[in-house]
């Protein structure tokens, strides 16, 4: 399986969870993120979202950020897929596993994946609320959760 | 000649998804670039304007104002990204 | 289902992820966390894993913890489970699964349940290696990670 | 009376899972029974020593030394817990 995977179809985390394990017998620990369609943001109920992103780019992004958080800490296998196009409420948009023999170095490199993605990956959210649609807006607190990890070192 | 993509609310506001344009004459950087840019009519100067929230990356790699640009390259422009 | 429980069968993470979103709008983050034996332990290879517990102190202490969980996140749904009796190298141990509004609450609390699991719920582990059974002792890197948490504000 | 437990490496060491004991006279707390079973022979004295890593629990629930104790109470002595 890939490390990274950019597709509109619906991924199912358990899988994902028992790929990165199969057959081994020297992880301790899997760290799994899932982010999902919310009906509520910035105080407006949502019906629909669409998930545009820059075809090529986006896989290497992905990658270069995976390359960074596997310099940083010490894994054993690790998965991130990201939806496009068209999503609902409810919907899953976004998974991060991490395998490692640890839990520290896990938690920190899902939640660093995480962070990354949000700040790095060209992918942009249009939502449909009651008063038509509207692209998501970058939130400061995104950038702030990317900016904990630079020049830290590794955690765990 | 360069290709140059606009994505998301940039792509709607400017009514363009992709275009081909010349390269700006002598060592262009992506400043050049978006002077051009902002030299054009109706939307234009106002998506451009200094202070306002975008991003570039050239060849799919992020890049800023002082990227040297050459023929053939593929420059992206698109507001802050907000996946995940 | 329960918030918590303690069995020797083995656990789906996938149908744990999706029981705590089913039928939810609201929920915009999922943490997971999987822990697993291994077959590495101090230095000497695992062959077989034994878990001991409290019946009733067990079920009894992990829910206090997701009471405290509760108390300092605004969670929208957990879980806890945790497996007893013998286990072998690749075996999935415990799993915490936290459901939440945004990731930040999801990911600390989901490390906080960890870590108080580790140092306040009455389970032993006892490891077969090649000269014989020995009770895995108690790590200081534990108590040293619970200890994070003590009269912290809650992060996110 | 109360109920004594003892689990994982102390139930080995000691050969017993659980014994019932009647309570040390007055207001007894863990202290006093501690020190009733720190006077047995063999393995007991070592197991309680000072110093020694052990946890007790009354009634499920995590005490200490101090805790008091009362008839029909379930008193459990363990090894620092290594779940998870």
């Amino acid at each position: 399986m890939p490390r990274v995977r950019v597709q509109a179809e619906p991924f199912d985390a358990g899988r994902e969870i028992a790929a990165l394990t199969a057959g081994r017998r020297d992880v301790g620990a899997v760290a799994t993120f899932v982010g999902l369609v919310r009906d509520l943001n910035e105080g407006s109920a949502v019906s629909a979202m669409t998930l545009e992103h820059y075809p090529g780019m986006t896989e290497k992004a992905l990658e270069a950020i995976c390359d960074e958080a596997e310099g940083r800490w010490d894994l054993l296998g690790l998965r991130v897929i990201h939806r496009v196009g068209p999503l609902a409420p409810g919907d899953a948009i976004v998974l991060v596993a991490v395998a490692s023999a640890h839990r520290g170095e896990a938690f920190a490199a899902c939640e660093f994946l995480m962070d990354y993605l949000k700040t790095r990956a060209p992918f942009w959210k249009k939502e449909r609320t009651g008063s038509g649609e509207r692209w998501v807006e970058a939130r400061e607190t995104d950038e702030a959760a990317a900016a904990r990890w630079s020049g830290k070192p590794p955690a765990a | 000649m360069v290709t140059v993509l606009y994505f998301a609310s940039l792509r709607e506001r400017l009514d363009c998804a992709s275009e081909l344009l010349p390269l700006p004459p002598g060592t262009p950087t992506v400043a050049d670039l978006v002077e051009r840019l902002r030299a054009r009519e109706g939307r234009w100067p106002e998506a451009f304007a200094p202070g306002r929230a975008w991003r570039v990356a050239v060849n799919k790699a992020m890049a800023d104002l002082a990227t040297p640009l050459k023929p053939g390259d593929e420059i992206a422009f698109f507001p802050p990204v907000t996946g995940g």
